[in-house]
């Protein structure tokens, strides 16, 4: 489906912390399309400073009680200029939405289904946790932080059936330590290889060790890889992954269309 | 209302309207027919092209600066082989007018995949990029010296018929005398603004913040110096001039074609609206109605510098 | 915390800090004295003056462009003489390091305004105005000439013992062949970037938005071009440069210095905040203690190319 | 006294009709050192698209009942980018407010004062009409606009007991035509010269027209004028007026420290 661009209207936003928010605008049109794993481009102002789209994932689609959609909403978390432009949003701003964006998720190759998140990397696993829990796959979310204060909307999988995992830094809540540290016990625990699909997302270094650990126990992994995009279309060529294709080579796909869901076995580790 | 013409002609190359797509801004063109009938464009620059493949450099390849971005793709492509196979039918089948926009290493180079896009079907002009600032064996060398640049669109000239683009660096002192050296090679029209080299470094790092360490800065920000070497170009030759540097809307594009430019071109905007292109065919429309102008063309070089604008009207 | 060590030095001209007021966007200085202490500045650069008084061009001067404006003053000033009766002993009172933007239309003008500011009392350096894009007889023939460039600061050099600072225009294929040239003339700093030749027309009533036709670019929006210029520069000459070109804050200011320039001008800034002095100061000291910096001048050329970075850290 | 740069919050925004509007910001610093005739630089975003400020004249010093000052209003009137965003704000937006600049009027050298404003350039008299009230000088605004609907204010003034002449372009309201059509009317009734100071403020024909008759009959002038201003503060010497010397001398003035109030009659007009 050919993307949309909305001038989109705030209609809340939530701050969760000092540096994260819920954004939610009204841009249906754009969550009427949306699959699990794809992002949408957001602009704050229709100025030239700053001038380019940052991308987000789309973190929730939001229906009424007939089930129709009305708004997306955005996990934000501050990182430079306009994450924190959005952090500032209030309700009836403007805030310029392109999507949705990017290959999604696939479904799952095998009975479950294991989702890691480091961080801001939460945001595209409300969504597919519901698409999971849709398609009666057992989900388990391994989540990872660095203080309790930042393991948000965890209700939110709880109440739909997502078992959860939890690790922080500090140990304040869940296990002590990386998401990785739990995740290899249970990697561990398995029965044989293709038992279970990962789906990671969280900064680089912990989705290559996702994948390098996916690899290790037989499972196949999707991993959503971040990088600086300034189209968000295949337009500009900014924002390479590289990635060994079947003939032995490896070459830099664009993420934004190659992407940013990759096969987490074909991407090439820096 | 009489119908409006928008159309502009560079040799063979007959265009509807003066909107392009610039170089390395729109992929292949094929990227954006989703959100764009690509025949509604006046044309499509394809992404620089050199014979073989190329990787282009590592990441991070662009920056964002004030009403600008660097970018130091580096010229990843497919080459000109896989051009022909893979994209250019399928621009022919959604009628776009393909301008190809090469590269090359050496003259040789340069010569040889105008004489292989000369042979192929379905591309309607080459763009000669001898002016990206981001590789050293991108033909800036050529693009930086006159009788380079006199010397690579000669020789492009001898082996084609398609209309032949020269497309200009601003990184020199005087743009125009470049035009002219393109105009005696026997250009059929000039391209000019490519990016301006500059460089952002992140100081909590001190480290560049593209891999490359240099990049070339595009969109508004450059437009005021764009729009001044075309009106310098515009006195110096009588080829049409495809203008661009930071259109973000139609007043911009107005502003390239008062100063001399018979076509434009978009690249960064495209990033920030890929849907600009049905914006900016409705303000032109809306602009040539409310002046009664029937012919674009005739906006080409119409500036008016016997006093300045009345700030205050 | 050790005290923190911001000092520059330019042959005779010691600053307590990198930072100058660029000429032409402060006045004469003292138009400034209430909104800060000018003692406080590194070093206040005067307008460009000529021996004479001048009018300069008619309005509009000045036309904001994305991230920057245009400006074409045309050198309105009071002459050497007016100056030296009129500011320079106010300047002295406030004790600030006064550098005088000299200028010319013969190699004999610029020689002349050198030796009377030489002799007058108060003046700290003469910044040598080679570069303005805005008049036509104002020096930028010497600007954009490899050997008049080398005649005006030797011939300079001949007659004053004050640190003398070439002003370098970024108008150019090759800065840094220009401050090779000022270094082998005998400068003691090179300043750059002057403005960028640009333009911008008003596309309703089709005329130029400056009397002048075209302008001089300056803000942000030429940062990275100059920012690219400077680090050209250092490569290639020893003596200190003295870096400007759209800084906006205190990170700018770093950005020019890890470039490779010693110290930096503050133009168009000043304008949207004429208060921004205690600012950059403020936040160059929270860069040093965070950093562990105790001496700044030792971040000047520090840019680590081996990678770029982190996007994502 | 030395101007002071705020980040004010706009208190209100009142728009009296799809160009005009009343925006209140809390800016009592400087409120409090302004005179009538003074202006300030505003901006309405701290990003560097649009970069410069923009002059406005202050409308009105708004007090509290005890008589403290706690904001400025400005009339604004849609003319391009910055005026345009004025116009847009909503309270609780910020304004960066740098003020007060440039010369205020000076107090009438005469018996009576004469207020002479076409359009926006109303702005200078509701402050300047406040003092000349409480210096017990008779005032009359003259004040011309396109239509009815754009005369604003009124009400205003005439509490404070100054008379009004309207006009009007379409004959809405008041007598049809130019503001300076009255304006001569009355300068012929008057006895001689020097009776009255006459203070006009609106686009530059308007003060061409005005200067000339009040030379004409003898009556001194004071002119507000418009320029383009980069920097409000002496700076960059774009706000010039060519203005007449003593020596007989024309030079460029700049008009934000030399101005924007001038004598009309020595201002060169073009
Ligand atoms: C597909 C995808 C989905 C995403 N989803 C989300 C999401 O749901 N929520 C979320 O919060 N974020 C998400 N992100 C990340 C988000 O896009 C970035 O945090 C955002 O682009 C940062 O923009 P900014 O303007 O705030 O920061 P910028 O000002 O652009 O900078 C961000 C940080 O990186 C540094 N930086 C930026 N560019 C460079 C460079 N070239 N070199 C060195 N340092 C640099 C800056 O100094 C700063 O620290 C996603 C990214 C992708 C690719
Ligand atoms: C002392 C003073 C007091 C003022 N007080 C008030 C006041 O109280 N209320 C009020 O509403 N206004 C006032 N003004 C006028 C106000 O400052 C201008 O309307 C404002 O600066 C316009 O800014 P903008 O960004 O909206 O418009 P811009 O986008 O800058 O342009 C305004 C208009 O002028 C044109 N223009 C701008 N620059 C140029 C140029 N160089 N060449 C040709 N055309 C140009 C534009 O196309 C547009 O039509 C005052 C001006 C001065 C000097
Ligand atoms: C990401 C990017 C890639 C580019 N690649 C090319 C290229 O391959 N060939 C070329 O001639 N110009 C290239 N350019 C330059 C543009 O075609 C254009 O000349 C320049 O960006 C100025 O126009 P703009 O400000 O509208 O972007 C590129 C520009 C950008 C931003
Ligand atoms: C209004 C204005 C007037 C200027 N006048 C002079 C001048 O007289 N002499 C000179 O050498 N540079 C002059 N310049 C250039 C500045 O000193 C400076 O080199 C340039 O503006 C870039 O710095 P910035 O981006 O910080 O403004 C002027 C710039 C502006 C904006
Ligand atoms: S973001 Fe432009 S190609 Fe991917
Ligand atoms: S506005 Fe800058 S000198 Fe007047």
């Amino acid at each position: 489906m050919p993307p949309v661009d909305v001038r989109a209207t705030v209609i809340s936003n939530v701050r969760l912390s000092r540096d994260y928010n819920v954004l939610t605008i009204a841009a249906p049109e754009v969550g009427a399309l949306t699959e699990p794993g794809q992002f949408v481009m957001l602009k704050t102002t229709d100025a030239s400073d700053p001038m380019l789209r940052r991308p987000f994932s789309v973190f929730e689609v939001l229906r009424d009680d007939l089930g129709t959609v009305r708004a997306i909403s955005i996990l934000n978390k501050r990182a430079g200029r306009t994450t924190g432009l959005i952090y500032g949003l209030e309700a009836g701003d403007p805030v310029w939405c392109l999507g949705p964006l990017g290959l999604p998720f696939n479904p799952p190759s095998s009975g479950a289904a294991w989702m890691v998140a480091g961080g801001v990397g939460l945001a595209p696993f409300a969504t597919l946790a519901e698409a999971l829990v849709a398609l009666q796959v057992p989900t388990t979310l391994f989540y990872g932080a660095r203080t309790a204060d930042e393991l948000y909307y965890l209700e939110f999988f709880d109440r739909l059936g997502v078992t959860l995992v939890l690790t922080t830094e500090d140990g304040g809540a869940g296990v002590q330590g990386r998401v990785t540290g739990p995740l290899e016990e249970s990697l561990k625990g398995l029965g044989g290889p293709n038992l279970v699909t990962i789906y990671a997302c969280g900064p680089e270094p912990m989705l290559a060790a996702v994948a390098r650990l996916a690899e290790r126990y037989g499972q196949p992994s999707e991993v959503s890889m971040e990088r600086t995009m300034g189209c968000g279309l295949g337009g500009c060529y900014s924002c390479v992954v590289p990635v060994k294709h079947a003939d032995g080579e490896t070459r830099y796909v664009r993420s934004c269309i190659g992407g940013p869901v990759f096969d987490g076995a074909t991407v090439v580790w820096e | 209302m009489t119908a409006l013409d928008m159309s502009v002609r560079i040799g063979s190359l007959v265009m509807p309207n003066p909107l392009m797509a610039a170089s390395g801004c729109f992929g292949y063109g094929l990227e954006y027919e989703d959100v764009v009938d690509l025949s509604t464009l006046g044309g499509v620059v394809s992404k620089g092209l050199f014979l073989a493949e190329r990787q282009g450099h590592k990441p991070e390849r662009i920056a964002e600066t004030p009403s600008g971005m660097l970018n130091a793709i580096g010229l990843q492509g497919i080459g000109v082989h896989r051009f022909i196979s893979e994209k250019l039918p399928l621009l022919r089948e959604r009628k776009a007018r393909t301008i190809v926009n090469i590269c090359g290493t050496t003259l040789d180079e340069y010569v040889e995949v105008a004489r292989i896009l000369s042979d192929a079907e379905g591309v309607d002009a080459l763009e000669i990029n001898i002016s990206c600032p981001n590789i050293k064996e991108g033909g800036i060398q050529f693009g930086c010296s006159l009788d380079g640049t006199f010397s690579v669109v000669s020789a492009i000239r001898k082996v084609t018929t398609l209309p032949v683009i020269p497309k200009l660096t601003p990184n020199v002192t005087s743009p125009a005398s470049f035009a002219r050296a393109a105009e005696d090679a026997g250009a059929d029209a000039i391209s000019l603004v490519n990016t301006f080299l500059a460089m952002a470094i992140d100081v909590e790092q001190r480290k560049p913040k593209l891999s490359n360490v240099v990049g070339g800065l595009s969109g508004p920000a450059i437009r005021p110096i764009a729009v001044r070497m075309v009106w310098e170009c515009r006195q110096e030759v009588k080829i049409p001039i495809v203008g661009m540097g930071g259109i973000m809307d139609h007043r911009d594009v107005l502003e390239f074609m008062i100063a001399g430019a018979n076509a434009v071109q978009v690249g960064t905007a495209n990033f920030v609206d890929p849907f600009i292109w049905a914006k900016l065919l409705d303000g032109l429309t809306d602009y040539m109605q409310r002046h009664q102008i029937t012919r674009l063309a005739d906006l080409v070089g119409a500036l008016d510098t016997t006093s300045p604008a009345k700030a205050h009207a």
